[in-house]
């Protein structure tokens, strides 16, 4: 069920981010269902593929894809996911990792300058963004000694907030910050230019049409959602009791998470391609201060 | 006023420490080529008060030259592209020129030409365009790159080349008319009243006061539209949504007030030789009055959005640095010199009509960053408003457009306007006939866009379109 | 090294701790610098001393998981380590192989002067694919099982009596494969996509099957392993039961099972997906150049450049150096760059040693004369001096 | 963040509702031409017109008119007269060439592409050797005011990612390739749209042998929006009867 929410509501966070910049700007601004219809449209065009390239061209779009709907049947949703066994945390991560070794190769087989830009970009992000992502979940497996996202979820919640409130605030920080920087979000990089020196994430898929295009614009809805999922399902988990309430609830926060990646779209300008280390650092740090609070 | 030929040390000799408006070729006799330089003083130093170069001060030099001569560029590196320009045009080659490569590639096969080149296995060269990303003119940017710094930009033109400049002197005028309002679109105004005021001195008649006045409403209006669109695209490029989105919209309302003036958004069709078409009744100008005190009361709150922005003002500042002295000696004009401190302003120092008042405010920057160029450009906004402003509640009175006469035989006339991205000059030059023998037109974008080449040497390739917007030069205004 | 280790009964903490440290700084400078190298044997080199980290690391913290009283991370932390011994042999054997089958094809192990190569060599290039996603540790290959078994020892740890190497651990692993992703990336990026950048990479062709299929089966393996793992758990499971005997190992091998099973699912459905990607309608076409008409090898990025951001940020480890003159005047002339990473070891160790030594050396020449007697005096002496010596 | 959106509510909520019927009083929109006014051997308008956009009597292209206006201005008949009417794209470039008072406005696409593009377009502009008004005109397009993206048009960086082209400028010679090779890099099914003078038929630059002379003999255009340049508004009602948004002779 909750994997099935996420196939079908993915695509609308994209446009709830679009509706709230909308609001802000002052103009009424795309419909909310609008990436739906791109993709309707996507799947059904040709596509345009360069001389230069090989056949990892497109199995880089298709492994990303669904190394994330894997991800998706790892995580829990308002009750633990479909698959959950101890350790499931590292094969959520390794396949992250997959994702991005396979759409960095995909970028580079085209042979273009700007798609190697951005795919340098993305790793060099990447490989700072790992610790991150590792610490902060260790943090979680810490706090309440499971080894499996379903675990991590079913023991943390209010009780866990009242007894080590600000060691999750950490920690919903963190995610919060390398959910920007992994999704290519301002500040980090800015979802909406179309300026090929200064994009990150868009810039690598600028030879992609199509069906295969489609498969990345899907993937990338899924990797903002999965996301979200993560910061709603381990930090701010709810149990009510009420399986319903509590899969309404979880997906309430994924949306307000949204909303606030949202309002930082409004509000603050981008950093400077050197300062982007730094900021995905902050986001290790504030883990580790975390976690040093935890094992202290 | 007549060029007045010298030798050529003495021509040479001329140039030294003035700024090269214009050169341009005539033909001579039995295949020589007359070379005429159109200078204006220089600029005050540095530490004198903004704005002290006098009134006035034009002058002519030209020599003969045939097959080859020493270049120009070696003494006085402003000269390099026109020198390139006159080589592609007269093949006369400027001897020893370091860079002497196509402007505009009038025979074809644009972009094809010897890129410099950083050599080493580790360099890597980004080429952008002349498809560009966004909604913007063709060109073509060649990138010496080693990871993500830019070790040399060269960027190469000539995609816009449609022949405007030869075409001009034998249109027809309301066919010359349509050629210099597409000049460069975004300064329909500034060419147009460039062209009409050359025109006009050929032809030896005085266009009312009233008409004067007009035009540097027209004048004014381009400039305010256009640098209000240019902070917005600057927050824009750095990804500060709210002032990005203000400002679009506002400089969409400049545009239109433009259009509620003369009909069309661009200013096209207001200037006429001899005048202008449309006029401003008490009414309408009042309206315009009103809705810009509106519209600046937006701006400024859009711009302080800015200002205040921390995560903005760490974007601009330091970011493609132009020094005094390389703006000097490459000759840059307009909003992008004054923002390195070169106080050079048209409009104080070849003034006319509205703009016979010594004080007029010149707007300059110290540091030459995009932070500078940002706030030369929030200055220049203020200052036009408020000369607006006073404009339109004191328009004076007088005809809207004065008769043509024939123009003078065997004349030479300059015409220097200070449009919005800089110093426009148009040259035009009359056969013995009094028709047009031939036309010069010198966008600011010929000079600026070497500055920008330059700016961002050093940089991160990923700045380079915030530099681009904070000089936002034209590509059809230098191809022509 | 674990034999001698696992006499003792109980072992100290410091051994385990000493292998952590080793691993992690071992397994981080040899990424950092393998991604800094141009030449292709060497980075591969600079590999295995990171991969020799990893290993380190993984016994360190099974040795704590023995000496804390966690069999299961001890467990968890020595299988790691062993099976990635394994692991490493085979994906890198992989490797120096595809490295030896380039160098044959192309006439250089230059990284930057690769490109374009898997449409060349498809064979060589799809089995060096295979064999970088193994050593950066990806699902579902090798490297990936062998690095979760280490992961998970962290965790164990973490959770229960060693927190902090738990946390060293996991932290320093993560960013080592994160950069090993980054390294691997680069290489197959710039020697197999894209286009030739050498006249050599142009006129490259597959090498022979002989040097081929050894490659091929090495990559099978790599695969295999990755998809069997819970067997790979029953292999190590009679020495594990003999290092730690109290383990429990019965959830690692379910947890296996799940992990291969999913990653298995994701390699097939994904070659699934791209080939149904292939079969839609498609028109060829360059690469968007932005329609400029004369793109040239060179406007491709290189290994350097790709590298850049990463190694900018560890330049305090690197040192990079950079030769060439800057750029002079409005019209500056043609100009040469080029940068290199000097090996510290090389530069700040064994260099100074050496040469220390051999100066010693050329003092101690003066003895040297080539006269039997001499000699026979300097023995004389000696014999003396000792007996001396043995006297008193 | 409080005081971006105290800006915010001050500046407020500016999106336009529809496309108005009538622009700004001199504005030239949709001209008004009947040939049958004029009288035998009067050329008042052919002799002012930059472009050589009126034939008298006969025909008034408004693929080259340039709405200077001169034309209705020197007329002593009233047989050019400019009305306020934005609405002015076609389909077929001979619907640009008037002998009467009627235009034929663009009609929307056929029903399959209409179901592909309908709700989801993605245009890759390329400006060959326009002046930078059209270019202009085109990007207020994503201002707060006309809000393109409202209604599911967007323009995108790579050619690849586009579903068609927009074209402004007369392409000039050296543009042409480059026009062409983006044309190559567009997956199919695909559109062109040709704004401004300029692209239609050359402009004031129409018998330049620098340039193309516009668009149409490289590429098949799907949509001619007149203008030099066309209001935006012009632009938007023409890419909205494209896609079947809009029916009707006026705007709505």
């Amino acid at each position: 069920m909750s994997m099935l929410l996420g196939l079908f509501l993915a695509p609308l966070l994209a446009g709830l981010i679009h509706r709230v910049k909308a609001f802000f700007a002052g103009r009424q601004g795309r419909p909310l269902l609008q990436l739906y219809w791109d993709l309707a449209r996507l799947v059904r065009k040709h596509m345009v593929l360069s001389r230069t390239t090989t056949p990892v061209f497109l199995l880089g779009p298709a492994l990303s894809l669904v190394s994330l709907l894997a991800c998706l049947t790892l995580i829990p949703l308002g009750g633990p996911a479909l698959l959950r066994f101890p350790g499931d945390i590292l094969l959520f991560l390794g396949l992250l990792a997959l994702v991005r070794f396979a759409t960095v190769l995909a970028a580079m087989d085209t042979g273009s300058s700007f798609e190697g830009m951005g795919a340098s970009r993305e790793v060099a992000i990447g490989a700072l963004a790992e610790p991150g992502i590792f610490l902060s979940l260790a943090v979680l497996v810490v706090q309440t000694r499971a080894l499996s996202l379903s675990g991590i979820w079913a023991r943390s919640g209010p009780e866990l907030w009242s007894r080590a409130g600000l060691v999750m605030v950490l920690v919903g920080i963190a995610m919060f910050l390398l959910l920007l920087a992994e999704n290519s979000r301002i500040p980090v990089d800015d979802p909406n230019t179309h300026l090929e020196l200064t994009m990150i994430h868009e810039v690598m898929v600028l030879d992609h049409s199509g069906p295969a295009l489609a498969v990345i614009e899907y993937a990338s809805a899924l990797k903002l959602w999965i996301g979200s999922l993560l910061l709603s399902s381990l930090v701010f988990p709810l149990h009510s009791g009420s399986a319903w309430l509590d899969l309404l609830g979880g997906v309430g926060v994924v949306f307000l998470v949204a909303l606030a990646v949202g309002l930082v779209e409004s509000t603050s300008a981008r950093l400077s391609m050197l300062r982007v280390p730094q900021f995905v650092g902050l986001s290790s740090a504030l883990s580790l201060l975390a976690l040093f609070l935890v094992i202290r | 006023m007549k060029p007045e030929i010298l030798s050529y040390p003495e021509f040479s000799k001329k140039l030294a420490g003035r700024h090269l408006a214009a050169l341009m070729g005539l033909p001579g006799r039995s295949g020589s080529v007359l070379m005429v330089a159109v200078t204006t003083p220089g600029a005050p130093s540095a530490g004198e008060e903004a704005g002290a170069c006098p009134p006035g001060g034009l002058q002519l030099p030209a020599t003969v030259v045939e097959g080859t001569f020493p270049s120009l560029t070696l003494e006085h590196p402003q000269a390099h592209g026109f020198e390139r320009e006159f080589f592609e045009e007269w093949k006369v080659r400027p001897e020893g020129h370091p860079w002497l490569k196509p402007v505009r590639f009038p025979q074809g096969q644009p972009g094809l030409t010897d890129f410099f080149k950083v050599s080493g296995e580790e360099i890597h060269e980004v080429a952008v365009g002349p498809v560009h990303a966004g909604v913007i003119e063709p060109g073509h940017f060649r990138f010496q790159c080693r990871g993500e710094e830019v070790l040399h930009l060269e960027i190469s033109l000539g995609y816009q080349h449609r022949g405007v400049e030869k075409a001009l002197p034998g249109a027809s005028p309301a066919r010359s008319m349509a050629y210099v309002e597409t000049l460069a679109g975004d300064t329909s105004v500034g060419h147009a009243l460039a062209w009409c005021r050359n025109l006009e001195a050929l032809a030896g008649i005085r266009v009312s006061a009233r008409a004067e006045a007009l035009r540097a409403v027209a004048l004014e209006l381009e400039r305010l539209a256009n640098h209000c669109g240019d902070l917005g695209a600057l927050a824009g490029d750095v990804g500060y949504l709210p002032t990005a989105s203000f400002c679009g919209r506002l400089r969409g309302d400049l545009l239109n007030l433009t259009g509620l003036a003369c009909g069309n958004r661009f200013g096209r069709g207001w200037i006429r030789p001899g005048g202008v078409a449309w006029d401003l009744e008490p009414v309408r100008a009042e309206q315009i009055r009103t809705r810009l005190a509106g519209i600046m009361r937006d701006v400024r709150q859009a711009l302080d959005l800015l200002g205040r922005s921390g995560s903005v003002q760490a974007r601009f500042e330091r970011t493609g640095i132009l020094t005094r002295e390389a703006a000097l000696e490459l000759g840059l004009v307009g909003p992008v010199a004054r923002a390195s401190g070169v106080a050079l302003d048209c409009r104080r120092q070849f003034p006319w009509g509205p703009y016979l008042d010594p004080a007029f405010p010149v707007c300059t920057g110290l540091l030459g960053d995009v932070a500078c160029r940002a706030r030369v450009r929030i200055d220049e906004m203020e200052v036009s408003a408020a000369f607006l402003d006073s404009l339109l509640a004191h328009l004076p009175e007088g005809p809207l457009r004065v008769g043509m006469r024939a123009m003078a035989p065997k004349a030479f006339s300059v015409s220097l306007v200070e449009g919005w991205r800089g110093q426009i000059c148009h040259v035009a030059a009359t056969d013995t006939q009094g028709h047009l023998l031939a036309c010069k037109v010198v966008d600011p974008s010929f000079r600026n866009w070497f500055g920008l080449a330059l700016a961002l040497r050093g940089q991160q390739i990923s700045d380079f379109p915030l530099c681009n917007k904070s000089f936002n030069l034209s590509y059809c205004g230098h191809d022509l | 090294m674990l034999r001698v280790v696992t006499w003792a009964e109980q072992p100290s903490d410091w051994w385990g701790w000493l292998l952590v440290l080793t691993g992690l700084v071992s397994g981080i400078l040899g990424v950092v610098f393998a991604l800094a190298q141009h030449d292709l044997k060497r980075l591969l080199a600079c590999h295995s001393v990171e991969n020799l980290g990893i290993i380190a690391l993984g016994l360190g913290l099974g040795l704590l998981g023995l000496s804390g009283g966690s069999p299961l991370a001890a467990a968890l932390g020595l299988g790691g380590g062993l099976l990635h011994v394994w692991n490493h042999a085979w994906f890198k054997s992989l490797l120096f192989m595809g490295a030896g089958a380039l160098g044959k094809a192309t006439g250089s192990l230059q990284i930057e002067s690769g490109g374009g190569l898997l449409r060349r060599m498809p064979g060589t290039g799809g089995a060096f694919l295979v064999g970088s996603a193994a050593i950066s540790g990806l699902p579902p290959l090798n490297g990936f099982v062998s690095e979760f078994l280490i992961f998970m020892s962290a965790l164990e740890l973490l959770a229960s009596v060693h927190p902090l190497a738990g946390a060293a651990g996991l932290g320093g692993l993560a960013l080592i494969s994160g950069l090993a992703v980054a390294c691997f990336t680069k290489v197959c990026g710039v020697v197999f996509l894209g286009e030739p950048r050498s006249p050599g990479a142009q006129k490259a062709t597959e090498i022979r099957g002989s040097m081929l299929v050894p490659m091929l089966l090495l990559a099978g393996l790599c695969l295999l392993v990755g998809v069997m793992a819970p067997l790979g758990i029953g292999v190590l499971g009679a020495p594990l039961q003999q290092l730690a005997p109290q383990a429990d190992l019965e959830p690692i091998r379910g947890s296996l099972g799940w992990v291969a099973a999913l990653g298995g699912l994701v390699l097939l459905a994904g070659l699934g997906l791209g080939h149904a990607l292939s079969r839609r309608p498609s028109q060829p076409g360059m690469t968007w150049d932005c329609g400029y008409s004369r793109p040239t090898a060179r406007m491709q990025y290189t290994a350097a450049s790709f590298a850049g951001p990463l190694l900018e940020m560890f330049s305090f480890v690197l040192k990079p150096r950079h030769h060439g003159s800057p750029l002079e005047g409005h019209f500056p002339a043609p100009v040469g760059h080029h940068g290199e990473v000097c090996d510290p070891f090389t530069q700040r160790l064994y260099e100074p040693i050496s040469r220390s030594l051999m100066r010693l050396a050329l003092r101690v020449r003066v003895f040297q004369h080539g006269e039997v007697q001499l000699y026979l005096l300097y023995i004389l002496i000696t014999l003396v001096a000792l007996f001396i010596w043995e006297a008193l | 963040m409080l005081k971006a959106l105290l800006a915010r509510l001050n500046q407020g909520h500016r999106t336009a509702v529809g496309i108005p019927e009538a622009l700004p009083d001199r504005t030239l929109g949709r001209p008004r031409f009947q040939p049958v006014r004029c009288a035998e051997g009067c050329s008042e308008c052919a002799r002012v017109c930059p472009t050589a956009a009126i034939v008298p009597g006969q025909t008034l292209d408004l693929g080259s008119c340039l709405f200077c206006g001169e034309c209705a201005r020197v007329c002593p008949h009233g047989a050019v007269r400019f009305g306020r009417s934005p609405a002015m794209a076609v389909r077929r470039r001979s619907d640009l060439v008037l002998s009467g008072p009627d235009l034929q406005l663009a009609e929307a696409l056929d029903e399959q592409a209409l179901r592909l593009f309908g709700r989801s377009l993605r245009l890759r502009q390329v400006s060959a050797a326009g002046c930078n008004a059209c270019e202009a005109d085109v990007n207020v397009l994503g201002t707060l005011t006309f809000d393109l993206a409202r209604f599911g048009i967007d323009f995108v960086a790579s050619p690849r990612h586009a579903d068609g082209l927009l074209v402004t400028g007369p392409v000039s010679r050296n543009m042409r390739e480059a026009l062409l090779k983006t044309w190559q890099a567009v997956p199919a099914p695909r559109l062109v749209v040709a704004v401004g003078a300029c692209a239609i038929s050359g402009g004031p630059c129409f018998d330049h042998e620098q340039t193309c002379g516009g668009t149409d003999g490289l590429l098949p255009v799907d949509l001619y929006v007149p203008g030099c340049p066309p209001n935006p508004w012009t632009i938007l009602d023409g890419l909205l009867r494209l896609l079947g948004r809009l029916e009707g002779p006026e705007a709505g």
